[in-house]
């Protein structure tokens, strides 16, 4: 297959993270399609929880927002949700927390609150959600986030949600923190300092278009893979996916007022 | 008793000036047109409380209503920025907004201890994240029985909650189909809690296990159809997503913002009439 | 993934001497079958737990299965006395029995807190009660913003918690209807959960707001009809109010009841059995 | 009206102070029949809640436990029992709690925990359940007892739950504690002091038989009223009521099983 997108490879390689039975809590986006990607193709039932509280959701479309009908429609159940984040983020259910950010650095802790300083911001960014727990508690996460210099920091503006930082051991935190980086030149993962390193790259993108758009001085994992470029199979159910959500998101909306 | 009665009316009496105000409702049953009739209304300094603040806040806040905000994640949901919301915190317009900030499980957890009327809630949380340094409301305990620490969240309890849902009955019984998010919470941990419903029935049949708001903790109800919109109403109308959308540019300029509110929010009577003006425009 | 196996299966591979147990259903949905098996394979030095021990745990104390005993209420509702229970307390028959003993608003707090793997659960209780000079689980904190004190009793997690559901489907998935009280909670404090059900179907339908189980909390499902008996299921079966009127009688002479126990549970293979042992004493 | 037992005295008397739209948490016996005739008399919306979980239930016949099907059926909604605990009662949503117990002190304090020490116990009770916090947190409590001096003691063997006990004020207890104790032989109601004294009689029963049925030295309030006897609707809901139950309760149960 030779003519696929960066964003197709990113969605593609989160996608093939997943296994079967994993419990996922999910984000909008990429987060989203990938995950849908797994359950339609290698992990059928993968089990979706997205932080409005739905459980088990299998839509036939990709959501715009976390909170859509369709999740709830096609959920296991819906619950309350503070039941998500105590019940089964903070009580240790969850097996893969998705997460991206503006920034990250090399421990991959994440600033998705300010650029600036807090009281008197530059750019005021939508803040946590669920970050901070979902970085503390899940079992794995992995991050999803396009490489650039501006995003990928020697040093955060404010610390959202915490990766591999000094004293997680002793922390409170019930999960391992961020197991990989997915980005968009390649695939990033933790060295035993917790640093994130390149750990495997993308066909045709070669290390040095990785380092260029990596901030901090990145070190390339010893014995870095080649992720295999999506295959046909995988091409055609994402893009089937993303075609039938499009279909679906042009539908007018009719209000019962005249 | 829970009071039937027109939206306009729930707001002028219920929502005072300088009311802590939470308009919950998780990208479901966002309830749009109790935000616009505050705003008709002229409301001041408010402190907002809300998980998402979403459009409705944005509005609100770029109208100069806010006092305050308490909040976990402010965008505009697979959009972007709140623009209204990001000019009020970075260049004070049209006033400065005090803000106090949390994750969505600190959130929970103060909306849950507010509904049990216990003071504060408690979470392993605020991990590995800035937050506490920046908002003295986060603190830490110790378990009383193995000394770990954990993180604790003043109770929420807002002078008044307002929720949209499916429909009541005319003893003020709400029944909430679909996702729920906080609302539950929000709504037992007010003082007076307001609905509006896409509609008023004679009786409610039995909900077994479903959500159902009982009549006793319901102030004050509003028939308002459409009343979520452009946030959705499960089984009755989707969420507009081009709306959303095309907010993002509506938002970004202070003048077009000001310009919209004033054409179809302060320029109308209600909420049929913001649809009405909406459609008109449009057209 | 979760286990699809026969009860003698489930209580034989997950339930082992000295273990925890929580088998919860508040008046609805007992699982008395289980508690039974239990009985059957001849379990020792259990920690029984639950708010309401009702017959089935009068039954597991009376056979010496019990080591200690956290409950919030021991009678047999609307009859009296449970004697099995009074028996091992008040004269030590046939063991001596540990009590932690709370209110059920505590024990409510505790399963709370061990669904959400807190150490401990919160409350604005134990307030002009002597229990808490009594149980020294119960303790009290000081509220970080208001100074106010406040109880606290440790987090229930039990080794097994045991439920009776009406439908599981293939997956693990738990479907339950009608009065649930603290089921849920005692559900997701568990280590592992063991769920008998009156059916098993292939999938369930989408529960909505309804009450599920997903199947990655489910250790294991078996099948059980009747599994609830005299206790009841919604929708399936009604409670059999005169034979806890009966157990009365059965329960309050060490003789009769030893003797009950050997014939009706001792004596048969299974649950099935075990009702038709029952109708064939009663014909 | 001439023909009517202590216990229809009773329950018709606790069932009048009940009044339309209050919220009530109901055990098991006389209270339930006492709410149940109050809903089918003289307020209709009386609001039900079971600590089982039911909230506005409006069974056509009574339970026999605090969890039958019927409560559930009839209900507005069923929530986790824990929500009825945290959310309703100590939230301060309920108007009349009610309670009894195998013993009452003159404070209204109760026990149903243990005769005896509580480590050896003479006679072990079933305990607690939900009274400590009905006590402490019901805006009024009603207790329901028949009066006998072993009932109605100078000091209780353990203390479940809280009645006018010194300290109340500042416990955190956020009800105003038992408003009234009805018996077979009259209506108690606290005085200044916080003691409970006879301020209601029944027709036809003197102030001495109460005296003689209650264990400490039972004062007479100033004024006190006398109840009129059962009315002829009363009577008759409160049979009819009774006699469903009886038949209802005859049914056999058929359990799905051969």
């Amino acid at each position: 297959m030779s003519d696929y997108s960066r964003d197709e490879m990113m969605t593609v390689a989160a996608a093939r993270m997943l296994w079967n039975g994993c419990v996922c809590f999910v984000g909008i986006g990429l987060p989203s399609a990938a995950c849908n990607l797994a359950r339609l193709t290698h992990a059928p039932d993968l089990v979706l929880i997205y932080e409005s509280g739905t459980i088990g959701t299998r839509p036939t479309v990709l959501p715009l927002s976390i909170g859509d009908g369709e999740l709830a429609e096609t959920a296991a159940c819906v619950v309350p949700l503070p039941d998500i984040f105590s019940d089964y983020l903070q009580a240790g259910r969850v097996d893969v927390g998705f997460l991206g950010a503006a920034q990250i650095d090399r421990l991959g802790n994440l600033n998705s609150t300010v650029i600036g300083p807090y009281a008197k911001p530059r750019t005021r960014l939508p803040g946590a959600g669920g970050a901070p727990e979902i970085a503390a508690h899940a079992k794995q996460v992995f991050i999803v986030m396009k490489a650039s210099p501006r995003s990928f920091v020697t040093a955060l503006d404010f610390q959202t949600s915490g990766g591999h930082f000094e004293g997680r051991s002793k922390s409170g935190a019930r999960g391992g923190g961020p197991a990989v980086v997915v980005t968009d030149v390649g695939i990033l993962k933790p060295q035993a300092s917790g640093e994130f390193a390149l750990a495997a790259a993308y066909p045709g993108i070669p290390a040095d278009e990785a380092r260029a758009a990596i901030g901090w001085k990145l070190a390339i994992a010893p014995q870095p893979e080649t992720i295999a470029a999506p295959t046909a199979v995988e091409l055609a159910a994402l893009r089937a996916l993303q075609a039938r959500t499009a279909a679906a998101h042009r539908e007018p909306v009719r209000l019962p007022i005249q | 008793m829970t009071e039937i009665l027109p939206l306009s009316e729930a707001i002028a009496r219920h929502v005072p000036d300088g009311a802590s105000v939470a308009l919950e409702g998780f990208t479901h049953l966002i309830p749009f047109a109790a935000g616009h009739e505050l705003i008709r209304q002229g409301r001041r300094d408010l402190h907002l409380i809300r998980m998402t603040p979403d459009l409705i806040y944005d509005q609100l806040i770029g109208m100069g209503a806010a006092r305050r905000l308490t909040f976990s994640w402010g965008g505009n949901p697979g959009v972007g920025s709140l623009h209204r919301l990001r000019d009020a915190v970075e260049k004070d317009w049209p006033r400065p907004l005090e803000i106090d900030e949390h994750s969505h499980a600190g959130m929970a957890a103060a909306y849950r201890a507010g509904a049990a009327r216990l003071p504060f809630g408690l979470l392993r949380g605020y991990i590995g994240t800035d937050l506490p340094a920046h908002n003295p409301n986060i603190r830490r305990i110790h378990c009383p029985y193995t000394g770990e620490e954990l993180a604790t969240v003043p109770a929420l309890n807002p002078d008044v909650t307002i929720l949209h849902a499916q429909r009541a009955d005319r003893h003020g019984n709400v029944a909430i189909e679909g996702i729920i998010g906080a609302q539950r919470e929000a709504a037992l941990a007010a003082r007076f809690l307001i609905v509006t419903v896409e509609e008023i029935v004679n009786e409610l049949p039995p909900a077994m296990n479903g959500v159902l708001l009982p009549h006793f903790v319901v102030g004050a109800v509003s028939h308002c159809p459409a009343g979520a919109w452009p946030s959705y109403a499960q089984g009755r109308y989707a969420r507009d997503n081009d709306f959303y959308l095309r907010w993002d540019d509506i938002a970004r300029d202070r003048g077009r913002f000001s310009e919209w509110m004033r054409r179809h929010v302060q320029g109308t009577a209600d909420h049929r009439a913001f649809i009405q003006s909406l459609r008109r425009a449009a057209a």
